[in-house]
């Protein structure tokens, strides 16, 4: 089972590892990304204001999951990103595997969150306190953590 | 709108969006256009506005039909090609 | 923040993620272990019962979570593990690991969810079908997970 | 209930609790028992079930005072000392 979201709604976590527990699973793996205020440079960020390529993203978000489900042998998995403004401290992004096995599903969780950062049509714009706004850069970190997943093989 | 045969429809994300002023272009196929570098050129030739952007450090990707394409990926008429910068999502 | 607890009741994972989500995290990572039925023998569990040595128990946890917190520089992390009479796809454990970056937050949950099932004294006992009990037999694999963190440094 | 300087906390956990048919021994910590390992012997030269408890494939664990514990801890008087399986947790 495979379930796509993309929405400006904030998802809940309890709900949709709940929807996934009941598979058969012996071990669920998540990760939720969260707006990170305070970077390098000390700045006020505010918010993120999530752009994404519609039709394309549920594509490639799918792509992603299917690699996942077949990969790592997984019982389920769930991807949900949102758009629009998210306030610092807000979740970005939730990723969910289940498996009959630990590993698989951590594993699993790794890989999707990995490969959405570099195959998913979404841009990031920082929003300061100052009204200043500027859009994210990719970083040369996230290739190279999807590039970890092709030499795992 | 529906795709015709011989229309191209023409889609903007992130910085480029804000720097051309729009989110997409409707246009016909132009002659001698068959591929991605080829409409990359034929926008330059266009419009001014595209120098800057096709010129920033080579990092602007394309799709075409909703998949990551290359400069050499074929475009014909009816396709949908997006211009955007590196994605940063997750 | 390190949070530990070793109860009857269940956990609620949502409430425990919001808990972590506000201490300044770029991504939090979970694991959960559910009571998985259909062993290799098509046996019908029913439940597991599981036993835990008070006192040491919540000691252990502190112990791999502690490590876990200075090792991978995480903001906060969370083990909260059940005992007693837990049916067929009830969840018996919960880590929660919160960091800056996401590839802290999720080796941290790999790192406790592999030293808890060596360093936590806890003990499983099959329920069956039938009324039949089995005490659940320690796995070499779990021991080779947890030895993978030493070899790591 | 209170240590004394002299006695013993023994517990028991998981088959070897069943098997026993008690989970907890209190006892005064026996003359030239100095570690686990004199433990274990002193505890299989009074109880008979003992001996199929220390014999199931040398697989039996210890800790004293909550700490696991190998044949060479020592044990003193006051000292809780648990008996127990390799643990299945997680």
């Amino acid at each position: 089972m495979i379930r796509i979201a993309v929405q400006e709604a904030p998802f809940d976590t309890g709900a949709e590892i709940a929807a996934l527990a009941g598979m058969g699973a012996g071990g669920l793996a998540s990760f939720i990304g969260i707006v990170r205020g305070g970077g390098e440079a000390g700045d006020a960020l505010r918010a993120l204001v999530l752009e994404h390529y519609p039709g394309m993203t549920e594509r490639a978000i799918a792509g992603v999951a299917e690699t996942a489900l077949q990969r790592f042998a997984l019982l389920g998995c769930t991807v949900i990103h949102r758009i629009g403004r998210l306030p610092v401290g807000a979740p970005i992004v939730l990723v969910l595997a289940a498996s009959r096995h630990r590993q698989a599903a951590l594993d699993a969780t790794g890989f999707m969150i990995d490969w959405l950062k570099t195959a998913a049509p979404f841009w990031k714009q920082e929003i300061f306190a100052d009204g200043r706004t500027a859009w994210v850069e990719a970083r040369p970190a996230d290739d190279e953590a999807t590039a970890r997943w092709a030499r795992a093989g | 709108m529906p795709a015709s045969a011989t229309s191209l429809h023409i889609l903007y994300f992130a910085w480029l969006k804000d720097r051309l002023g729009r989110g997409e272009d409707n246009l016909d196929l132009p002659a001698g256009v068959v591929d991605v570098a080829g409409l990359r050129a034929w926008l330059r030739a266009s419009d001014p506005a595209f120098e800057g952007i096709f010129n920033a450090g080579g990092r602007v990707r394309a799709a075409v039909n909703q998949k990551f394409a290359g400069d050499g990926t074929p475009v014909r008429g009816g396709d949908e090609v997006a211009f955007f910068p590196p994605v940063t999502g997750g």
